[in-house]
């Protein structure tokens, strides 16, 4: 098993430098030039060129992805064009943020979710699984940035029941588990977690409705188990499935954030890559794909691990 | 076009088929799977070969090895005396003169086509005009003892088992072959249907002249319908011969094992102790020397160390067995 | 920099502890006194010295923890502010070469730090910018403020309170240029081990505030500086938290539910929200023009008057300050009627559509043949105000006269870049006009730079290629010219000029609105986009 | 009675919204202590059916089921969902077809011994582990603590089947119920599989019940065997009558559609059509379409099975004095 | 035995579609949403375009404006009307495209194998290093704003799931035993994939791909929420929950409209996608 493992660490290096070269060609084909982020709208030509040579913007692309990926290699993430700041803490604290935000939707959306497709998948049929059926398709059917604006208008300025953005009161980007950082992590992460929520729903009532119309549900119901005995039977045979799943849905909401962090001004990974986009900082950019790409294929081998840990099929 | 079918060339002492030391090794380095290791054996003009033995002993392997379905790692395959493959005969006259029919009879349906449309795929994928076509299509169902009015132009799941796999043999007669392998045809099929399926075999083959290669895990079933029988065990031929003499007198333990297995049909002389035990081996890990000693009830020393080649009883049968030539012909 | 650490123990226990806290809900008793701004802005404009993100960031990270050498009236709001004394406490021409200016630096004004500043700190800070080659010199600084001091030629120190600027040619209107200028601590950057970038954490400026966290694209504390310079800009505040918020309906929604205490840039749609919640919406006339620069190369419509006048007559700006929310003032030209630069134009900008009509048929088009043509617009960004629906909605006045306009949406980043090349540029697409709206705070910033031939892009932000030999020589006049009266005369003539040719379509003045909630007192808005942040109590 | 087993008219019927699919017409037999029934039939015929009834194992929801159920003095149709739980497993137990599918794949072979007799004998871990032991001894698992960790699919199809007997017989039932255990094995394992369960049967003194579409398999082990058509009996006897002389039509036609020695270049006498449809079953006899001897009179009504209680009978009006000799 | 008259796959699909009574109702909803799209200029009753200030933002039922007017003073049933021939050609066709390459490309790689299959399997894993939602952003916000960049973009976004989808279902209709004696008659890769494959894989690839649209639609209205899709004056109604954010105070029930039609028409495709997986499943 180690060297699956090793194998497939192995293989996810040509995707992150694929994955790396893809971003990099994405923002320099583009229109608009890369050096508006740190100059004011009126710089004269000899500026430009100025500042472009101290950027090594001038160079030929392939060296400028050369040079790169060489830093990078060396673990130097680069400098904001924007800033001038070092790329790393900025990131740091973005992915922390985004971190704790998909965390969060994740401990509402997958709860839920599992709670809504395990019923629904034991209850075929039912109005019950009715129910979750459409309460899932609801789920991945609201845009649920619209969601969140409407939940702002609702609770945070009719009701005033929770702050309307940010994450933490003191904005100070040190996370703490007190009243004052929880309250500005639910509008934003229940707005998240619905969509994590439906998927789930959807997916765990197809393993769980599978599960249940497989032959050994039949001997376990022969040997007299009880719905606690065949429980504990769904659940080891649905985990594997159910956690790639939600591992996956985890890595959608790390990179899938961009919207609700938009709406909530949610310091993370979301807004500084809309931020890097919009402002053409190519190495923040290409920095934050990299990271939340390597992080989504790590998130993906980790998933594959405890898959095989928890079914012994697929141990080798 | 007409697809007639294809005159003999050879004349009838030479041998329809030949298999030629076929081998198939699956995987790479480290876990080979042997699952066809070097095979050789004869299909006469206008005989049944029947293939028996245990799951994973390679016979299924052996027939899509033989039709090309899979690239074997070694050996040929000559056919009416050419070679199949390059500088030979061209795999697609081959296949027009080889066809097969398979143990799952939905699966091997496509389930989007009309019955007439599967029975008439081949044909006009080698051209047969569409009137031309359906004509025989209707041909073969009358012959397989459908209806054509009534079966032509329905879809698989509407159809029985035994109804299914008629279908499938008339489909592998659209061509005009002149070798039908038969890869468990009855397997899958009730006892009162298996009856009539075999029956259609018998009829078809005087019919139509053909010859086949009849693979079956049931012993009787290759019994009843086959000339010769050639036992495979874990990727080997373990016996071969024609059929009563082998049935009656089997030279290798392995066969007579495998005879001994099946039931009784006497209530009142139940079989009292199983022939064998344990269950048949993975072709992973094959046992050195004789692939069979370890299972084997008369295992001598040398079992273990060398490999028996095979050994002639007589004009016909041969197995591979040391113990084979104190067997009396 | 993060401290993230989330242990499951640590979850667990915060979550039973939150069932006991739940009622304690908003914490921080009012002690001290402390506001919290929203910004238009994605991340906290650069706290070295020279803010980036615009002239809008000079309010929070250059006003606030800096000062110029020369600076501004920043608490009148009544009439436009003037230039006044800052860092230097006076400054004059030198009679004997007028390219030579002498700026006596204020005695005692003390860095953060608790350095003293002295003519070395303001040389080693236009060596920070304009010097290359200096070992201090920092590109993100000297990229915002070098195009700002175009007129430097070198500098010199005269004795240790003393310092002269030589020019490269005559220029009166150079200490327009030194606003821009901050002076930031040489003494706190050798102490930093010479990074900018730990400066930007721990800044040292001789400015009002001093700076306290910074959590960059979030937020950043301003203290109270008691000892600062200038006693009557002692702020009020205690601290004052600048919050990074730069979508719109966010800040709106965060100054609604208490988040904030004032936010710029208000949604328009939200102000009756505002007001019955008893919020103050301010604004106030400020130097900024929302407008359509004009092709006036070969080949494009714009060439004939008739349908520029046309074009300008066409505009309902009454309604488009109604869809504003009433936060925007109409426009009667590139200067505010209040500006002593608008003159008096021949040409009334109003809302006519048959006298746009007939000049349209006068000049060959009417609805059933209309002109077509295509405009560069920003799909939103700051000072742009609410970019697309103005932008559609003078698309649906000029369908009413035959003038059939496609809007062509970019980045705003894009729209500058076109901007900056000139309407001859391939990246403009073909579009005869642009929709940059922009600061016109000083003489140069508002009509030298978009008139004169000598500025046609890229060499300036004439975008037209607008040439004419009067506007020229004006031009050449007002910044040769020391007399502030007999400037103000001549750039009111160049705006005569300049809408009575209809050159641009001038669309509304950016009121520059703020919402403050009743908790804020004592806002003064001055007119421009430097606004003082000391006042705020 | 003091039949292990007792059935009088069952009836199952599988309803869903569109049809009804009639899978037991009316079922009667008893079965004793220590006694092999097995019941014959074809794909469709209702065999499977009526053995999970004896455990009301079929799909809870869509089920219906009338007539006399008793299994071990326990009227199996009103019981309630405790009772039923309670016998499953440990007085009745069940061994199926394919043991690849019928064991939980992420359990270990001794977790499911273990938590079947922890279920019904409230046993001790350990102690239920020495049980599990013990039973792979009994069902002759060489090696029996690596098997005992060992998952399912490290199993070969032989050990497998057996690992599935060994739970059933974890609580020493009183009944076990076999479906098709030896189908899908090949004739080697077949055979020790079916000498594995004789051999236990008399040595626990347990009742069986066995269903499979082999009269081979069925001639191996069973007592009495019952052939099954369109969810009836058509005849039932002893194994010996039924083998040689057979009375209905149809078991006279499986067994001459059986291909056994001897029968080489012999035509195969054959059933003609196909089985009936079950949720459209004809009225009268539902083999009487197939039936060589049908008359009108057939068709009138469903005959009867004749003759008394462990008598051979048959469910048919024209039965040939003595067919197949 | 049965002499009915012989039924195919589909009639045997379309028999189930009309037992379930949730996707009927789904359906028919789109179908009326589809003619009235299609009919929109008969329908509305004013110029979607067409706006005043002086009648901006007017409340549902306002004389004249049923469901009110927009920030511009424009009619809000013609701009949703014109705005849902739009958004769903922003959901379509990304879909239809994808649906075109992808499936081709996924059937390729599933019936070809080799280092053909390898290759496009291995850059389709590539796109799948990013999450949808973030590689949508990318692509169309360093291509620019427009309908043309947001349809690239999203076909972008959803060709390797499709490539996956094509990939898995033909690798396993091809070792099928119809796939194989299809192989056995001689017939070239060509028409066994026409005859034997296609029909048989696009069913799944189909319904798989209608769940797609549903996410597509809100992808696009997000990237039109973002600045991203469709240009104005264009009614698009991510675009308009876009511009009528703000007017969330004044009149929440016309800001919350466009949100309101996202959400049903994506709920109905949903279902109807679900309604087709079922009735496609020949278990059932």
């Amino acid at each position: 098993m180690i060297a699956t493992i090793f194998r497939r660490a192995l293989y996810s290096l040509p995707i992150a430098l694929a994955v790396s070269l893809f971003c990099f060609l994405l923002v320099h084909i583009a229109p608009g030039d890369p050096i508006n982020a740190i100059l004011p709208p009126d710089a004269p030509a000899d500026v430009v060129a100025q500042v472009k040579e101290a950027y090594g913007l001038d160079k030929p692309l392939p060296v400028q992805f050369g040079i790169w990926l060489f830093r990078v290699l060396h673990g130097d993430l680069g400098r904001s064009l924007a800033t001038g700041r070092d790329i790393w803490p900025d990131l740091h604290s973005a992915l922390a943020n985004t971190l704790v935000l998909a965390a969060a939707a994740a401990m509402i959306g997958f709860p839920l979710g599992t709670m809504f497709g395990s019923i629904a998948g034991a209850f075929r049929g039912s109005w019950i699984d009715r129910a979750a059926v459409v309460l899932a398709v609801a789920g991945v059917s609201v845009p649920h940035y619209w969601l969140g604006m409407v939940m702002v208008v609702i609770f945070s300025v009719l009701l005033n029941w929770l702050p309307s953005m940010g994450a933490s009161p003191d904005g100070s980007g040190v996370w703490a588990l007190d009243w004052g950082h929880l309250s500005h992590i639910v509008l934003p992460a229940i707005t998240l977690s619905v969509i994590p929520m439906g998927i789930v729903t959807r997916t765990l009532r197809g393993i769980v409705g599978d599960i249940l119309n497989q032959d050994f549900i039949t001997t376990l119901r022969g040997k007299g188990l009880r719905r606690g005995g065949l429980i504990a039977h769904v659940v080891k045979n649905a985990a594997p499935q159910a956690l790639a799943v939600m591992g996956l849905q985890l890595g959608y909401l790390m990179g899938g954030s961009i919207l609700v962090e938009t709406v909530f001004a949610w310091p993370g990974t979301g807004l500084l890559l809309n931020n890097a986009i919009f402002q053409r900082d190519i190495p923040v950019l290409q920095a934050t794909i990299l990271v939340l790409s390597m992080f989504f294929v790590g998130l993906n081998l980790a998933v594959d691990l405890a898959q095989a840990l928890l079914d012994p099929r697929m141990r080798r | 076009m007409t697809l007639a079918p294809i005159p003999d060339r050879g004349g009838p002492a030479q041998p329809l088929l030949l298999v030629k030391d076929l081998s198939k090794h699956f995987g790479k380095s480290g876990s080979v799977v042997r699952a066809v290791d070097g095979v050789s054996f004869a299909i006469r003009k206008g005989e049944t070969l029947g293939i028996v033995g245990e799951s994973g002993c390679g016979k299924s392997t052996t027939s899509r090895l033989i039709m090309g379905l899979i690239d074997p790692t070694a050996g040929e395959v000559i056919f009416d005396g050419e070679h199949v493959g390059p500088g030979g005969l061209s795999v697609a006259e081959f296949r027009r003169q080889v066809q097969m029919v398979f143990q799952d009879s939905y699966a091997s349906l496509n389930p989007r086509l009309t019955i007439s449309e599967s029975i008439g795929f081949a044909p006009r994928v080698h051209g047969l005009s569409r009137e031309a076509t359906n004509a025989r299509v209707r041909d073969l169902l009358a012959a397989v003892g459908l209806e054509p009015d009534q079966f032509a132009q329905r879809y698989p799941h509407e159809l029985s088992g035994g109804q299914r796999q008629r279908v499938n043999i008339a489909r592998a007669l659209a061509l005009r072959p002149r070798l039908i392998i038969l890869d468990e045809p009855v397997s899958a099929l009730d006892k009162s249907v298996e009856a009539q399926v075999l029956n259609l075999l018998v009829d078809l083959k005087a019919e139509f002249g053909l010859s086949y290669l009849f693979i079956s895990h049931d012993l009787n079933v290759v019994q009843y319908i086959s000339d010769r029988v050639l036992v495979m065990y874990l990727g080997r031929v373990a016996e071969i011969g024609p059929v009563d003499d082998l049935y009656a007198h089997p030279s290798h333990p392995y066969t007579r094992a495998l005879l001994a297995s099946r039931p009784s049909m006497d209530p009142d002389h139940r079989r009292t102790t199983p022939p064998l035990t344990g269950d048949p081996p993975n072709p992973v890990n094959v046992p050195s020397g004789c692939r069979f000693h370890p299972r084997c009830a008369q295992v001598m020393p040398k079992c273990s160390a060398a490999e028996p080649e095979m050994v002639k009883i007589n004009a016909d049968h041969q197995a591979a067995c040391f113990l084979a030539e104190t067997v009396p012909a | 920099m993060t401290n993230f650490h989330l242990p499951r123990r640590t979850l667990i226990a915060g979550s039973t502890a939150l069932a006991a806290m739940g009622s304690i809900g908003k914490v921080r008793a009012a002690e001290e006194h402390v506001l919290r701004y929203g910004m238009a802005f994605a991340d906290v404009p650069l706290t070295t010295g020279q803010p980036n993100r615009g002239a809008g960031a000079y309010q929070f990270t250059g006003f606030t923890l800096y000062d110029p050498l020369v600076t501004w009236e920043m608490d009148i709001s009544n009439r436009p502010g003037k230039l006044k004394p800052g860092l230097a406490s006076s400054w004059e021409v030198d009679p004997a070469d007028k390219k030579n200016w002498i700026f006596k630096l204020r005695p005692g004004v003390k860095f953060h730090d608790g350095s003293t500043l002295t003519a070395d700190a303001v040389i080693w800070n236009l060596e920070k910018v304009l010097n290359p080659k200096a070992a201090h010199f920092d590109n993100a600084q000297a990229a915002q403020v070098k195009l700002r001091l175009p007129s430097v030629a070198t500098y010199a120190k005269l004795d240790d309170m003393t310092v002269q600027i030589t020019t490269k040619a005559v220029d009166a209107l150079f200490p327009y240029q030194l606003l821009w200028f901050f002076v930031s601590s040489p003494a706190q950057y050798e102490k930093l081990g010479g990074s900018w970038e730990k400066f930007g954490f721990a800044p040292s400026g001789t400015g009002p505030f001093k700076m306290g966290t910074l959590v960059p694209r979030t937020s950043v504390e301003l203290i109270r500086n008691e000892n600062y310079w200038d006693k009557s800009r002692i702020p009020k505040l205690d601290r004052l938290i600048l919050v990074c918020i730069p979508e719109d309906l966010a800040r709106t929604n965060a100054l609604l539910s208490g988040q904030v205490d004032l936010i710029e840039t208000p949604t328009p749609d939200a102000v009756p929200q505002f007001t019955a919640r008893g919020m103050k919406i301010v604004g106030n006339v400020t130097p900024h023009v929302w407008n359509y620069h004009l092709s006036m190369l070969p080949g494009s419509p714009w060439l004939d008057k008739r349908l520029r006048q046309a074009a300008n007559l066409a505009v309902d700006r009454e309604a488009i300050v109604q869809l504003m929310g009433g936060l925007a003032k109409p426009a009667f030209g590139q200067m505010d009627p209040s500006s002593p630069w608008f003159g008096k134009p021949t040409f009334k900008l109003r809302y006519d559509m048959d006298a746009a009509r007939k000049l349209m048929s006068d000049a060959g088009y009417s609805k059933s043949n209309p002109l077509k043509t295509k405009f560069l617009v920003a799909t939103s960004g700051a000072g742009q105000m609410l970019s697309m629906p103005i932008n559609e909605y003078i698309q649906q006045n000029y369908a009413e006269i035959g003038l059939q306009i496609e809007l062509m949406p970019v980045e705003l980043e894009v729209l500058y870049t076109a901007w900056r090349k000139g309407a001859g540029d391939e990246i403009a697409k073909g579009a005869s006009a642009n929709n940059v709206a922009y600061v016109t705070s000083d003489p140069f910033y508002a009509i030298v730079r978009f008139y004169a031939t000598k500025q046609i892009a890229p060499n300036g932000v004439n975008w037209s290629h607008y040439s004419n030999p009067e506007v020229d020589k004006l031009c050449d006049a007002i910044t040769s010219t020391f007399d502030v009266a007999e400037q103000d005369k001549m750039l009111a003539r160049v705006h005569e000029i300049i809408v009575d040719d209809a050159v641009q379509v001038w669309v509304v003045h950016d009121t520059n609105p703020h919402a403050l909630s009743p908790k804020v007192k004592n806002y003064v808005q001055a007119q421009h986009w430097f606004q003082d942040l000391t006042t705020l109590s | 009675m003091s039949n292990l087993v007792h059935v009088r008219d069952l009836t199952v019927k599988f309803v869903s919204r569109d049809r009804t699919v009639h899978a037991v017409n009316g079922v009667d037999f008893d079965l004793d202590q220590g006694e092999v029934l097995c019941i014959l039939g074809e794909s469709g015929s209702g065999k499977s059916v009526t053995l999970r009834a004896l455990m009301r194992l079929n799909p809870p929801t869509r089920t219906v089921m009338t007539g006399t159920l008793n299994v071990g003095g326990q009227d199996i149709i009103t019981a309630s969902d405790r009772e039923i739980e309670s016998i499953r497993g440990r007085s009745v137990a069940m061994v199926f077809q394919e043991p690849m599918t019928a064991l939980d794949p992420v359990f270990t072979i001794g977790q499911q011994i273990r938590e079947t007799v922890i279920r019904h004998e409230g046993v001790s871990k350990a102690d239920a582990h020495k049980r599990a032991l013990e039973l792979l001894d009994l069902v002759q698992i060489p090696s029996a603590e690596r098997r005992l960790a060992a998952y399912p699919h490290e199993l070969s199809g032989g050990l497998r089947q057996r690992a599935m007997i060994a739970i059933a017989l974890s609580c020493r039932p009183k009944l076990l119920l076999a479906d098709e255990p030896t189908t899908a094995l090949d004739a080697t394992v077949q055979i020790q599989i079916l000498l594995l369960l004789r051999r236990l049967q008399r040595e626990l003194g347990m009742g069986v019940i066995f269903v499979t579409h082999d009269l081979g398999v069925a001639g191996e082990i069973a007592d009495r065997i019952a052939v099954m058509y369109a969810g009836r009996f058509v005849e039932e006897g002893a194994v010996r009558e039924v083998m040689r002389h057979a009375k209905h039509p149809y078991t006279q036609g499986l067994l001459g559609a059986t291909v056994h020695e001897g029968m080489r270049g012999k035509r195969l006498t054959t059933i003609i059509g196909s089985p009936p449809n079950l949720a459209n079953l004809p009225t009268g006899c539902a083999f009487a379409p197939r039936c060589p001897s049908a008359d009108a009179a057939c068709l009138e009504a469903v005959p009867g099975l004749d003759g008394a209680f462990g008598a051979h009978r048959a469910r048919c009006i024209h039965q040939p004095a003595e067919a197949m000799a | 035995m049965s002499t009915t008259r012989p039924e195919g796959y589909w009639s045997g699909v379309f028999k189930r579609l009309k037992r379930d009574k949730l996707t009927l109702i789904c359906s028919g909803i789109l179908l009326l949403m589809l003619i009235v799209m299609i009919a929109a200029p008969l329908i509305a009753p004013h110029s979607p375009y067409q706006g005043s200030m002086i009648r901006r933002l007017k409340p549902i039922g306002f004389p004249g404006y049923p469901l009110g007017t927009d920030e511009l003073g424009r009619d809000m049933i013609a701009r949703l009307i014109y705005g849902g021939r739009l958004s769903w050609t922003l959901g379509i066709s990304p879909v239809v495209i994808a649906f075109t390459i992808g499936g081709m490309l996924g059937i390729i790689a599933g019936y070809a194998g080799g280092w053909l299959g390898m290759l496009i399997m291995r850059v389709t894993d590539i796109f799948y290093a990013f999450p949808s939602v973030l590689l949508a952003v990318a692509i169309s916000g360093a291509l620019g704003a427009g309908i043309f960049n947001a349809v690239l973009a999203l076909t972008l976004v959803f060709i390797p799931p499709i490539i996956r989808v094509a990939e898995s279902v033909t690798t396993s209709v091809r070792v099928l035993d119809y796939v194989e004696s299809a192989r056995a008659s001689g017939a070239g890769a060509f028409t066994i994939v026409r005859v034997h494959v296609l029909p048989n894989v696009l069913g799944p690839i189909f319904v798989y791909a209608t769940n797609l649209i549903s996410v597509s639609m809100i992808l696009a209205s997000g990237l039109s929420f973002l600045g991203l899709g469709t240009k104005p004056p264009e009614p698009e109604w991510g675009l308009m929950l876009n511009t009528l954010r703000t007017a969330i105070y004044n009149q929440p029930l016309i800001a919350m409209l466009p949100g309101v039609c996202i959400f049903i028409t994506s709920i109905c495709f949903n279902m109807v996608s679900d309604g087709l997986r079922s009735a496609m499943d020949v278990r059932n």
